[in-house]
């Protein structure tokens, strides 16, 4: 074990056998980690291994079964998140935790409010803001109204709420997942300097490449233990994904497919859309796609791919261009009539539009069944055994991990459930299909099995439009890549002739090339 | 297709594997624990109510049951009172399903009540067969064509269906009481009820002073296609999708919007047939508190039912025998017979705190036996 | 002008529970745990506030223990839909059915009486006849003569509108509603600030219930709200969270009752005209959702998992 | 809990219940009410011969209240045919229910009070609305002219026919008296809100009526409120002495003697007087209905003009409608 022992500094904070289990699930068990002053130390390891546990536990969240923390060599515990709050803890939180109709001055100072005579005092809340604003060299409105803004922005408000708080230990769990590579570059630069200030980091990621970029100390947890604490100059990816699932033939090179055919599959030309919502509005998008072709689709969230991948298969109305699958117009046809003509659609928010988060596994994977079978129209039986039988070996064939079709769909992990949405949209045989985020929060196991899929299904001539805010995802898996700025397409290129650096450009709207429309 | 693939090399779903009998029985003995549960707290209730107004409680509970369900003239009659509430209920929760809260149910209620009774009144007499059925087809139509309406709202210009189901309810209401009073009163009666409909637009009574009549065979049928629709159907999957994620059924082709106005179609018709029963299968009129209460009832069974047909058709049982038997302990003792509802509301608040009841218990415990520990 | 100064007088009168009711209601709102039950809140409190009065003898013992007696469901209530995960829609719903069978319960019990208790020993809240502005037309009638509890809810509107600008308590209750999980985070209580809203509920509740049997009238009746709960919960549905809507949401419903009272039955018929509050609701309602961006924004979301 | 329960239900006193079919010698007396008894008006009036049929007649009395359940009227009419030799039936919602049990239980006598139903089998005790309510206008219009007052206002509970019968011998009453006064009417639109009703009186208050009439049920009572708590009006009861809701200022109460109709019919029940299918009438001269004044309120000659008027309303010589 690459441990830490001989190291002469004495942790700030050291957790040591910590248990935890909901019900028959073990989410910790005898899990120890330290963290020392002015590091920063990377917990890693695949869905549900146990880390937002471990963390809440710290935080006071939830209270752990066993195991004893120690703060600067006193033993302490927190009941509720204000304590650790007290001890300078701080943590950015996997979902957001920002009230969304609050402004920004009142979600930063939200449960610590300054106050005069016993009201808010509005000014000093404001006030309490530019220190930490300019820690992070960034600037806001204090007045502006948290939901308008986006992600990477309120992202940037999570850390400035921790930083307000005077946290001297930061966590910050998954936090990366939404950003570019520009703003997580930035966003390393801050945590850096932070440490150098004396901060003590914990920072969980599903991006090795991350870690390694930020992180001086990277613990594995799996199923719940610590497996191992590497010093992240003495190892490399390879020897961490080993000791992150066990394997050591994980592949996290380019994904092997055939070569795309030449016949085009969809055709997408001069598309425009009306503003929805908070991601741009379209304008001329144009685009084909081949047979067996992978287009990935890259871009900062908010410009537009969303917005693209609802209008393609129907969810959003355009207003003008077309879009052609192997020559059909699909113009003014519904979902129902875009996937019938072999249209396939894994969205981007797994739980809202993927799955029937309260509904059964049986339910989420036969939609497609159901919907094309159109003997059960009506007034027929939804769920005949063939069906059921259909399911059953989908979840084989798949290997979902699941109790069984009748199980909650929120009761599977989320690399579980991305495979019933996987196995339904495959199972369509489509000629195209969009798949946006589709790894998002997903380990790397599950990945590799999905990218697989893909991979056999592109073999099997179906094109691909692969939206994805992951850019190593795009250059693993895409042939051409296209880059959205604004509601437009910026830039197209080979995948095998450019870099994260080149598109990350484009991306920003640095950089505009001239795309043929 | 994939469809074609042999299936019976494949393995069952896993819930065929594990069964041994003695878990079984502990299963069904732990799913027993929430009904007696909540049967016990009705008691313990039942017998400080009665024991409040001086009666020995447990005779005055079984005369009361007695009047419910002491012989088959007390049972029909039970029964033919649940008849419509079984029919609305079942009709609320269709709605809920899809995730429309009709909370209509009563306007719904009073407007099939008032289609029937102007269909049995105005039309006819005719073939009774086919009377009844006009009747019950009319106020089907009207109630359905009342909730579409609130659906549509909702489904398309996306007006909350909670707030503009229930405002229906009044003006609904009101303005059948206004018709009633006014312009189709029966000029021989002195308050406002319409003409009496004819008789062959009246359900053949089974038993004889029930009032359980032929609407009975109606009702069961109703149960039926209500069940099969909602929890086997095509149908009742894409609307049951379309509650549990609007989101999720769009994206995976089904028409939300469609969902929407028809499950409220079939969920306001229903209602308008269980006030067309209040009519046909009983009151032979439309006066204007005919169904006072009953679309609040469902609502609220309908609620505790999590819609779920079969659980639904249960609660209503219960709660006609309740209700029964509260009538008839108000005939034997002082006990109000506000009794049943004020049983009822605590039943239903027991059986929905039971699991946060237990989970807080067990805690309890938990920190009693680490308080042990340490 | 006689008729006008009485429809306005009548309108404020009945404007007063409404609005008492549906400020009950507005943290709960925030919140997110819209207590449906207002009509049977209410429906306690008029009875709570006949019953201490005929008890105590007088006004203000029956007004402040109503307030307490409501304080204490409240904190009942709160603790149950909590600490005991009981679908607050279903308590709402259960809580009308419950207070009107369990007034008439207690009537019979405690009284022996059944649909009115009227007695010689209610007492009755003093109206307040403000000395010069009393005889002025169109002002004299709004602001003179009126209880004491009717003072309050202006005085509670105004109040309401500064601590929705100036005070971090609303801020929590908005966040609890909002994002539980945030507050929660941040070191706030998510349960107290969802308990104290019902609490403030049913406090208000009361006060509204026992102006509705000691303020306006000095009787109880069986289900003497009437509906006013239920158009007090249109008001706050509609206003969306919002102190000055809302109150603009009550006093148009109060007027319109009020229209509905004063209009001749030959001009428009009683049921039609009662209809007016109603049907001015659901009209607001669709236009709200035509037009503005939040209007389709549901809140009363009954959610039937157990 | 199971011991506890068993204990409870066991241990703990209190009367045994009365068991349904007390087979009782003597007369058996039902009396089924549409809605429920306190209404502090007609059903509590019928409510007040309970007692009487007891004591005087020796009868079982039973009594039944349908609740505006409309679903609960016909069994528990049934019930009521079944447990009783006669029963009185009072509200209009429950006529037809009463047909169809009177039609199946001839041994039971029904007795419709306050209407007239065409049935052979029910015997109707109707009551001339308009004939007692132009006495209370009269009283109205009296009490109005001693206030100067230029209208007199009539509260009805809804527009139903009856009501409006009502007002019809109430503006009759009025004009009778005081011929230059108005009449004005004003609906709740409900008989059971009396926090409308006051809101409606004070409103007549203000267009000038000094004198009210509220036939109204519980909506009235609010008329009596807002008299009560200063109002300058002068409640007039209806059905039974309304002088306590309103202490000092009502003047009189118009009192239907449904109690006495009904113990009377009772009695001539029980002498075998009663046929199936008759149809009567009740107004003041078959002791229907009956004024009572306060005399600290109404001088004596002016009770004794309104006696005369009274009279000539009985002989005929005036008409309850004003033709
Ligand atoms: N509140 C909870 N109730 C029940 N089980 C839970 C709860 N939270 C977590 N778990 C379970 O605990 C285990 C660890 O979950 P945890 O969220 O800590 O994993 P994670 O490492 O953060 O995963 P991810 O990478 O997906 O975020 C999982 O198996 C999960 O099912
Ligand atoms: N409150 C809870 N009750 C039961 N299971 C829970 C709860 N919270 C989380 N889980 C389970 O914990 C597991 C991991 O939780 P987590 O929230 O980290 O989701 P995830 O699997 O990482 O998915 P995502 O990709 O959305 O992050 C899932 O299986 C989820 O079902
Ligand atoms: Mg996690
Ligand atoms: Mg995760």
């Amino acid at each position: 074990m690459a441990s830490n022992s001989t190291t002469a500094t004495p942790p700030v904070l050291e957790l040591r056998g910590i248990t935890k289990t909901f019900g028959p699930v073990i989410a910790n068990q005898d899990v120890d980690f330290d963290l020392k002053a002015g590091e920063i130390h990377a917990l890693v390891g695949e869905n549900g291994a146990g880390k937002t546990t471990l963390m809440r536990i710290l935080y006071g969240m939830y209270q752990p079964d066993g195991g004893a923390i120690a703060m600067d060599g006193q033993p302490i515990s927190f009941k509720k998140p204000i304590e650790a709050i007290k001890h300078g803890i701080g943590m950015v939180h996997q979902h957001f935790m920002l009230v969304p109709g609050f402004t920004v001055a009142e979600n930063v100072t939200l449960g610590a409010e300054p106050r005069k005579r016993g009201l808010f005092d509005h000014g000093a809340a404001s006030a309490a803001l530019v220190d930490p604003m300019k820690r992070l060299g960034i600037e806001l409105d204090p007045d502006t109204i948290t939901g308008t803004l986006n992600v990477a922005t309120q992202q940037k408000l999570e850390i400035i709420k921790v930083l307000y708080r005077g946290a001297k230990i930061i966590i910050l769990d998954e936090p990366t997942a939404v950003l570019t590579p520009q703003e997580t570059e930035e966003l390393f630069v801050l945590l850096k300097s932070l440490a150098k200030d004396g901060a003590s980091v914990v920072f969980i990621s599903h991006k090795l490449r991350e870690v390694f970029a930020v992180a001086d100390r990277i613990t594995v947890l799996r199923n719940g233990k610590t497996i191992e604490t590497f010093v992240a100059a003495d190892t490399d990816a390879a020897a961490v994904v080993a000791s992150m699932t066990g394997r050591t033939d994980v592949n996290l090179g380019r994904v092997q497919r055939t070569e795309p055919g030449t016949s085009t599959v969809l055709e997408v030309s001069g598309l425009h859309t009306a503003k929805h919502g908070s991601d741009a509005a379209l304008k001329a998008v144009s685009f084909s796609v081949r047979a067996g072709e992978v287009l990935g689709i890259a871009g900062v969230e908010g410009n537009g791919q969303s917005t693209l991948a609802e209008t393609l298969i129907g969810i959003q109305s355009m207003t003008g261009g077309s879009i052609r699958l192997s020559e059909a117009d699909l113009g003014g046809l519904n979902v129902a009539e875009r996937r019938s003509r072999g249209l396939s659609y894994v969205a981007e928010d797994r739980h809202l539009e993927g799955i029937p988060l309260n509904g059964t596994v049986l339910e989420g994977i036969t939609a497609g069944l159901i919907r094309r079978d159109s003997s059960a129209a009506g007034l027929g039986r939804a769920f005949p055994r063939t069906v059921r039988h259909w399911a059953t070996h989908m979840i084989t064939k798949y290997g979902i991990k699941t109790s069984g079709y009748d199980a909650k769909c929120s009761t599977l992990s989320g690399g579980n459930q991305q495979k019933i949405v996987m196995a339904r949209e495959l199972e369509d045989k489509p000629e195209c299909i969009i798949l946006a985020q589709p790894t998002r929060g997903v380990d790397l196991g599950a990945i590799e099995f999905l990218y697989n899929q893909v991979a056999e299904a592109t073999a099997a001539g179906c094109a691909v439009v692969l939206i994805s805010a992951d850019m190593d995802e795009i250059l693993r898996l895409s042939d051409r890549v296209l880059v959205m700025y604004g509601g437009e397409v910026v830039a197209e290129q080979r995948a095998s002739e450019t870099s994260r650096e080149e598109l990350g450009m484009y991306m920003v709207g640095a950089q505009t090339m001239k795309v043929n429309k | 297709m994939s469809l074609k693939t042999p299936f019976k090399t494949l393995p069952q779903s896993q819930e065929g594997v594990k069964s041994p009998a003695n878990s079984s029985v502990r299963a069904l003995a732990r799913r027993a624990v929430p009904g007696l549960f909540t049967l016990a707290v009705g008691l313990v209730l039942a017998v400080i109510l009665i024991e409040a107004q001086g009666y020995q409680a447990l005779p005055t509970i079984m005369a009361g049951l007695d009047y419910a369900v002491g012989d088959a003239t007390s049972i029909a009659r039970t029964l033919a009172w649940g008849l419509p509430l079984i029919v609305a209920t079942l009709g609320v929760s269709l709605a809920y399903r899809s995730g429309m809260f009709n909370i209509g149910a009563e306007g719904q209620i009073y407007a099939g009540a008032m289609a029937a009774a102007l269909t049995g009144a105005y039309i006819g007499p005719m073939f009774t067969g086919l009377h009844l059925f006009l009747c019950l087809a009319v106020s089907a139509v009207v109630g359905g064509a009342v909730a579409a309406g609130l659906g549509w709202l909702r489904a398309v210009w996306n007006v909350d269906e909670v707030l503009s189901t229930l405002l229906s309810n009044y003006i609904i209401m009101l303005f059948c009481a206004y018709l009633a009073t006014a312009p189709l009163r029966d000029p021989a009666r002195q308050s406002g009820t319409t003409r009496a409909v004819h008789d062959t637009a009246m359900f053949t009574e089974l038993i004889p002073s029930t009032q359980l009549t032929s609407a009975l065979f109606v009702v069961i049928v109703l149960c039926g296609a209500t069940w099969w629709l909602s929890e086997r159907s095509v149908t009742g999957y894409r609307w049951r999708m379309t509650g549990e994620s609007p989101a999720f059924a769009a994206a995976s082709g089904i028409n939300v919007r469609r969902s929407r106005i028809g499950s409220m179609a079939v969920s306001g018709a229903l209602c308008g047939i269980a006030g067309a029963l209040l009519v046909t299968a009983s009151q032979g009129r439309f006066w204007t508190e005919i169904g006072t209460g009953i679309g609040w009832d469902a609502v609220l069974l309908a609620m505790i039912a999590r819609a779920r047909p079969v659980s639904a058709i249960i609660w209503v049982l219960v709660y006609s025998v309740m209700r029964s038997a509260a009538r008839g302990i108000e005939q034997v003792s002082t006990v109000p017979s506000e009794m049943s509802l004020i049983l009822i509301s605590g039943i239903i608040i027991a059986a929905t705190a039971r699991a946060g009841l237990f989970t807080r218990l067990a805690e309890l415990k938990n920190r009693y036996i680490r308080s042990e520990g340490k | 002008m006689e008729l006008l100064n009485s429809f306005l007088g009548s309108g404020v009168r009945l404007t007063t529970p409404i609005l008492l009711a549906a400020l009950a209601c507005l943290p709960t709102q925030w919140t997110k745990d819209l207590n449906v039950g207002l009509e049977g809140a209410m429906l306690f409190g008029a009875f709570g506030g006949v019953v201490f009065g005929l008890a105590f003898g007088s006004g203000f013992a029956a007004v402040t223990l109503t307030i307490a007696a409501g304080i204490l469901s409240g904190l009942v209530f709160g603790w149950m839909i909590t600490r005991l995960n009981v679908n607050v829609f279903i308590a709402g719903i259960v809580l009308n059915i419950f207070a009107g069978a369990a007034t008439v319960y207690l009537l019979r019990s405690l009284f022996g009486v059944k649909g009115t208790l009227s007695a010689p020993g209610i007492p009755s809240l003093p109206t307040y006849r403000i000395p010069f502005i009393d005889g002025v037309p169109i002002l004299g009638p709004i602001l003179s003569g009126h209880t004491v509890l009717t003072y309050l809810s202006w005085v509670i509107v105004a109040v309401a509108l500064f601590a929705v600008k100036n005070t971090v308590l609303v801020r929590h209750l908005k966040a609890a509603g909002e994002h539980p999980a945030a507050l929660a985070a941040a070191g706030g209580n998510v349960q107290r600030m969802r308990i104290l809203a019902q609490v403030w509920c049913f406090a208000l509740c009361a006060i509204a219930g026992a102006q509705l049997s000691i303020g306006q009238l000095t009787l109880f009746t069986e289900g003497m709200t009437n509906g006013l709960g239920f158009v007090a919960l249109a008001a706050v549905i509609f206003c969306r969270g919002r102190v000055l809507l809302l109150t603009m949401m009550s006093v148009v419903f109060g007027l319109a009752s009020a229209v509905a009272i004063q209009v001749n039955d030959e001009v428009i018929p009683p049921q039609i005209a009662q209809m007016l509050p109603y049907l001015i609701a659901f009209i607001g309602l669709v236009v709200l959702a035509r037009t503005s961006k939040d209007g389709g924004v549901r809140i009363a979301t009954p959610t039937m998992e157990s | 809990l199971g011991l506890g329960l068993g204990l409870s239900l066991t241990a703990c006193g209190g009367k045994a219940p009365t068991a349904a079919g007390a087979s009782a010698d003597g007369l058996k007396v039902g009396i089924f009410v549409d809605n429920a008894f306190g209404d502090g008006d007609f059903f509590d009036q019928a409510g007040v011969a309970v007692d009487s049929l007891k004591s005087d007649l020796g009868a079982t009395v039973k009594t039944y209240e349908g609740q505006l359940q409309a679903q609960n009227f016909a069994p528990m009419m049934q019930d009521a045919a079944d447990a009783n030799d006669l029963v009185f039936v009072l509200g209009y919602e429950a006529i037809d229910a009463m047909d169809s049990v009177a039609e199946r239980n001839k041994d039971t006598t029904f007795v419709f009070i306050d209407g007239t139903v065409d049935n052979p089998e029910v015997i109707s005790a109707g009551f001339r609305t308009a004939e007692g309510c132009f006495m209370a206008g009269a009283l109205a219009g009296v009490v109005g002219k001693d206030k100067s007052a230029a209208a007199a206002g009539f509260i009805g509970g809804a527009n139903a026919p009856v009501v409006k019968n009502c007002e019809t011998g109430f503006t009759s009453g009025v004009s009778n008296v005081a011929p230059d006064m108005r009449v004005l009417a004003q609906y709740v639109g409900s008989f059971t809100d009396p926090s409308k009703g006051r809101e409606v009186a004070l409103g007549l208050e203000n267009r000038g009526a000094r004198s009210i009439f509220a036939y109204a049920g519980l909506s009235g009572a609010g008329a009596f409120d807002a008299a009560k708590s200063g109002a300058d009006i002068a409640p007039i009861g209806i059905v039974a002495d309304k002088s306590a809701l309103a202490p000092g200022k009502v003047p009189g109460s118009l009192i239907m003697r449904v109690d006495k109709v009904m113990e009377n019919m009772a009695q001539e029940f029980v002498d075998g007087k009663l046929k199936h299918g008759e149809q009567r009438s009740y107004g003041f001269a078959e002791g229907g209905w009956e004024m009572i004044y306060d005399d600290k309120l109404v001088p004596a000659d002016q009770v004794k003009e309104l006696e005369a008027l009274q009279a000539k309303l009985v002989s005929g010589e005036v008409a309850p409608d004003g033709k």
